[in-house]
């Protein structure tokens, strides 16, 4: 089977043949088919898309080739992100935890043998993973986080609960963090990193709905549920440093995904606006305000993929601006578009995962964009990162 | 009878019967569930006779003045209750301020008794409004009447009409009468929307009144005033909500209502809704005054108090965290409402224009 | 000589009296006398149109018949202050702390030989009084002020340094507060109010630049300056509680005259601009925007009028919510207005005290906001106070 | 030569000339005496060389392009520095542009031994512009010429007028004309603004030269881009001294940095800043692109980097405190700096409109 990687050396040739291959692997119709469908609907397209990806080697084709991938550099998978967009394909958001955030997290501290065990199948298994950080207790402040892990034995006793695991209801196992050591002078050194497999006894999965009538969410109870300590990740202890890393994988080609379609739509939104609403001198005041705004964000994104391109572990201080940036002006941007529509646009929409921050249904956006402000480090947190850390101001 | 109502203790009473019957629990589940009124709850408030309150005394009410309503809108919009009572009494309004009065004797002492009625919005600039011509003793109209809220659960609609002559006319339509709304859900499960598309609808001429524009012109200051009043007693709400959240949620070992970003945000949001208040009030208290001046005070307060609800809600979801985003938390039923506030019955720069209309007229001195 | 004083009994006569009184009284071409006359212009104008005042018996008309006065309602206060604007007639800036806040602290707190020394050159005598709370490493913090008074036989001995006197270079006294007991537990309670005669040996003053080019703000330097023990107010170790009320006084009339001469120039500013840049359709929107907002501070302000006609000490929470929306809403204003003009409105004018917040001069007025926005409780205080006194937010 | 120079060099080298020779206490005693451009400075950068940087090599620069005078631009800003250099490389690059080869090398070479000009506003859309016609071998002038920046300390001042057919061109006027400007102060002391009223103004025809909409739009979004850096840079500057006030400043007994409230909007002005300086960097990036694309993004950068520094500079001052309020405190100059570069050489509506033209225009794709 040929697939567009056999063109991966070459840029131009590579994105020609992303732009032939795409048409005929995207599911078709997939918009109607995750609306109309509903939690099963988004499913099977996440999964029908998936499958065509991996087949052709793309989902994991930015990983290392000694564990299949076949390291595709950085411009290539701008290219590759694209050439999606530019195709109206569904994102894979089902799997970015799979794909990313747990390929990264077992790349830079698992063993061998964790890698052998799990990265087949994220790669080729259609293998789901979530996250389990947050609790209800421990949001903003992570570090106090209170689910337990014993050692007892050859294993690790997990006693707690966990909240806002995305897809945590259909994942078939969870990146979780959990506090081994209670007694640690500080409290971000007690904790270990655990892979959790979802199917052991004692995880129930509660979806949490959301206020855009989405259940990405999902709170995790864990109620004397036995992790095999070979299931612990990196040393023990060590689980503050290996989340940080975890949580950081999503700057870079992740965002870059999630600013092109806003960028996207906000030219779609001007064409479908030009002979109506747009003819309003106020609000098309107000909407080419967004340009420049949209225009310095993609530009520090890119300048973000020059930084990874040069040092795979740096922009750090570049992805706190970016994330401060991004959230407040996607929520702005959403509002705004939710506004002119008057009424009409109040009409409530059936939810549509797997298009990225910009549906088209601007208030189902609107909604969602707290998830941008409030999860990943909230507006606020960023703020106290940047006067602190990068600013320097006193605690 | 009008200085019998106390009201103070009338806005005591409702807040104190929405506390009972409308609190965060039983709004939840309505819209978690459903979506329109609530209509065992709009049964309670038609026993409690606030439909009556402003149907004059002949027609079966208590003959009081506009101003009566103001506190009961408030309370309705601190529990963002889904009640269609400010629609109710826009049409109440309508016809006792133009239909004749065999008409009013039909129609009000329904609507006194507990029956839900939508009105059109006053004025509708929209094209393809609804034309009504005359033939024989009938009137037949045609054209599409949108936006008109919670009509599928009206007994009675009040559309708006142009004649040839371009002379605005009310319509009463009846529930009885079997006509096809199109319905849709709106992202606030409080209320419905329905439009009406009529084909030569033919309709007997007693279901029609000729409206002065400045009897709409009332109809719609009325509408502004209470949602701006509305949007004052949301405001509260969920300012009150956010407070009691931040007093209780800790993080980093502290209540979050300690960190002091946080604090004078939420300072800046009351100041805001103490400032709409204010404006609200005056508004109200200017009901009896020369139409045009109260006109524009209460497009004022609509501009004013729907876009800092709408702020404010926007921020306390944000201030509230994680829990905020989620539909078991009430502050989106807050958030959702303002939205709808802000755009229903005339958006932001519509009340803007009435407010300032003098003022920036050419024409005027 | 007959003053409109003779009508107050009757708003509507006391009104027309006013009316009628107030066109020859008025300095003439003031404007004009300040901006060209510099700071002697202003002193010139404010003298004038003091004695002007004063020898009506209106300067001091709200104070207690006993003193002078003749115990003016608040009505009729109101309709003094319309009548004022109405008639285009400059503030008594000058004489603000003398006529109100001098007033109001020595009928609250002085002895009878005070009132008997002080309140008669206020009234008549053209005198100028000044206020030295803040200091220098006192600002927001005013508790924490440094300035020493200590009691040596009949006088306590002053040292120390004032900031923000407003009218200090050209004032006889000042309401100076310094610290008596430097061992108090809390830094409240160790201070007292002094009366200081600005002739007193020791006492130096130094205009401070202001960024609109005026020079009304002074620095106050006292190098062993010595008090007489009759001019301390009140009791020993009370001044904070005295400053307070000081503090409040400018809360109920004053505001309203500056509200009332924003919401004038609001429809001057419409007038003026009809047929130039409010026809632009943006600028046109963002103008209207501020009307709602104007309406409700004159709303708040003529409610907390009307609970100070009831309690002459109440409304303190609306007085705290009224300098909050006051000082950002007159910067907003001002800096709007500033840049509707283009670059002409950049253009430097000549500084014009006595005309109010909004004196035509966008810019200008929009440097001067600042002072609203800071002094007398910056923003910053006022978001606390709010916060923690009024809405019960933990420290 | 183009290779030869190192751009961060130039900016290191400049950033510490103008903090040895332009630093606060200089700037705040030319400002409280004077106003207009800092004369003795201004040797001082001609000295240097910076206004032959992109001076053709034939006419006695250096011929780099645009893009070298970026970071100038920026550390200018960072400064606030009362200079004319902005408006002295406009009217390099007008003349570079369009002039003959004779005309350039009457002017060049003296604008880059260090001869201040300035350009009238490219494209100036304003009523009663100057009006050229051709008697004999001359030109004459009519019309006023309006914001004229720093022109009057300026040798060659760069007018531009319509012919009688609408045709564009740039008409130089040198000091030794004689001609009277009135001159107005602005609240920034770092420049001032004349205005040039002629009333049949004959001069040689060889003064005048014609200029395309093209290269006169080249013109703005030189000017847009190079407002865009000094407001990046003016952020930055601003930002940086009230951070260092906060760290330092106490109250309560701690540093003011330390209160969440204040950490929390510096930290937004921060953020912003990066997005503006994002965007400058690009547009700098793209001078040699498509004249359309770059001039977009350069208008782009200007409407969003000098409101951005006008809101931080706004609330910088705030930050201070009642410190923040004297003249003796430099953060003033920054917010009338801010407030000038927003207004000068096009408003934000102007750039915004440019920006925005190709997407919003309905006859586009």
């Amino acid at each position: 089977m040929t697939t567009p990687l056999d063109h991966a050396a070459d840029i131009d040739q590579f994105r020609a043949a992303l732009r032939a291959w795409l048409p005929g692997a995207i599911p078709p119709d997939w918009r109607r088919r995750v609306q109309d469908g509903g939690e099963e609907g988004y499913l099977e397209v996440q999964r029908a898309w998936y499958n065509e990806l991996s087949a052709a080697g793309l989902a994991s084709a930015h990983w290392p080739a000694a564990w299949g991938g076949c390291d595709l550099p950085l411009a290539q998978q701008i290219v590759y992100y694209e050439e999606m967009l530019a195709a109206d394909a569904p994102m894979t958001d089902l799997y970015s935890i799979s794909l990313y955030h747990m390929a990264a997290t077992l790349f830079g501290h698992g063993t061998d043998a964790q890698r052998d065990r799990y990265l087949e199948g994220a790669r080729t298994g259609g293998v789901v993973w979530c996250q389990g950080f947050s609790e209800p207790g421990a949001g903003s402040d992570l570090a106090s986080l209170r689910t337990k892990a014993v050692r007892k034995g050859d294993s690790y006793i997990i006693n707690g609960q966990k909240i806002w695991s995305s897809y945590g209801l259909w994942a078939d196992y969870c990146l979780l963090l959990a506090r081994t050591d209670p007694e640690a002078k500080r409290k971000h050194d007690g904790l270990s990193f655990f892979i959790l497999d979802m199917k052991t006894p004692g995880v129930t999965v509660r979806p949490i709905r959301q206020i855009s009538g989405d259940a990405e969410f999902c709170e995790i109870f864990l109620d004397d549920v036995e992790i095999p300590a070979e299931n612990l990740l990196g040393a023990e202890n060590n689980g503050w440093n290996i989340a940080q890393s975890t949580l950081t994988t999503e700057r870079g080609l992740l965002t870059y995904e999630y600013v092109e379609r806003l960028a996207h739509s906000y030219d779609a939104d001007a064409r479908a606006g030009r002979d109506s609403w747009l003819r309003d001198p106020v609000k098309a005041r107000q909407f080419a305000a967004f340009y420049p705004r949209i225009r310095a964000l993609r530009h520090m994104v890119a300048k973000l993929l020059d930084v990874l391109a040069r040092e795979p572990h740096g922009g750090n201080d570049l992805a706190t601006y970016i994330k401060l940036y991004w959230g407040p002006l996607l929520q702005d941007y959403t509002g705004f578009m939710a506004s002119v529509d008057g009424l009409a646009g109040l009409v409530e929409t059936t939810p549509l995962r797997g298009a990225g921050p910009t549906t088209g249904m601007h208030y189902y956006d609107f909604l969602w964009s707290y998830s941008w402000t409030i999860a990943g480090g909230s507006n606020e947190i960023m703020r106290n990162v940047i006067a602190e850390r990068l600013l320097g101001l006193p605690r | 009878m009008e200085e019998s109502i106390d009201l103070d203790a009338l806005r005591t009473s409702a807040a104190e019967f929405l506390a009972e019957e409308c609190g965060r629990e039983a709004v939840l589940r309505h819209v978690a569930e459903s979506s329109g009124p609530l209509l065992s709850l709009w049964e309670q408030v038609g026993d409690l006779g606030w439909p009556m309150l402003t149907v004059p005394e002949e027609h079966g009410g208590l003959g009081l003045g506009l101003a009566a309503l103001v506190p009961l809108y408030e309370e309705l919009g601190r529990v963002a209750a889904p009640l269609p009572f400010l629609v109710t009494m826009l049409a109440s309004d309508c016809i006792a301020r133009s239909a004749s009065d065999e008409q009013k004797g039909q129609w009000l002492p329904r609507i006194a008794a507990g029956a839900i009625a939508s009105p059109a919005l006053p004025l509708d600039p929209a094209p393809g409004a609804v034309q009504l011509r005359r033939e024989g003793g009938d009137i037949v109209l045609s054209g599409v009447a949108g936006e008109l809220i919670d009509a599928d659960s009206a007994a009675l609609i009040i559309l708006l009409a142009r004649d040839e002559d371009c002379g605005l006319h009310r319509v009463v339509v009846d529930q009885d009468d079997g006509l096809a709304l199109e319905t849709s859900v709106l992202w606030d499960h409080g209320h419905r929307m329905s439009s009406l598309t009529l084909r030569d609808l033919r309709l007997p001429a007693e279901r029609a009144f000729a409206v002065t524009e400045v009897a709409e012109a009332a109809v719609l200051a009325h509408a502004a005033l209470g949602l701006a009043a509305e949007a004052v007693g949301g405001s509260d709400g969920i300012i009150d909500i956010t407070i009691d959240y931040m007093k209780t949620r800790e993080q980093f070992g502290r209540p979050i209502g300690s960190f002091q970003a946080l604090k004078h945000r939420i300072a800046n949001h009351r100041t805001e809704a103490v400032g709409a208040r204010c404006l609200v009030e005056t508004a109200a208290a200017m009901i009896g005054n020369d139409g045009a001046e109260w006109e524009r005070e209460a497009s004022a307060a609509k501009a004013l108090a729907c876009a800092a609800f709408a702020e404010i809600a926007r921020d306390c979801i944000q201030l509230h965290g994680g829990i905020g985003f989620t539909a078991e938390q009430v502050c989106h039923l807050f958030l959702k409402r303002a939205n709808f506030n802000a755009q229903v019955f005339g958006d932001e720069a519509a009340h803007l224009a009435i407010a300032t209309r003098r003022l920036l007229s050419r024409e005027s001195a």
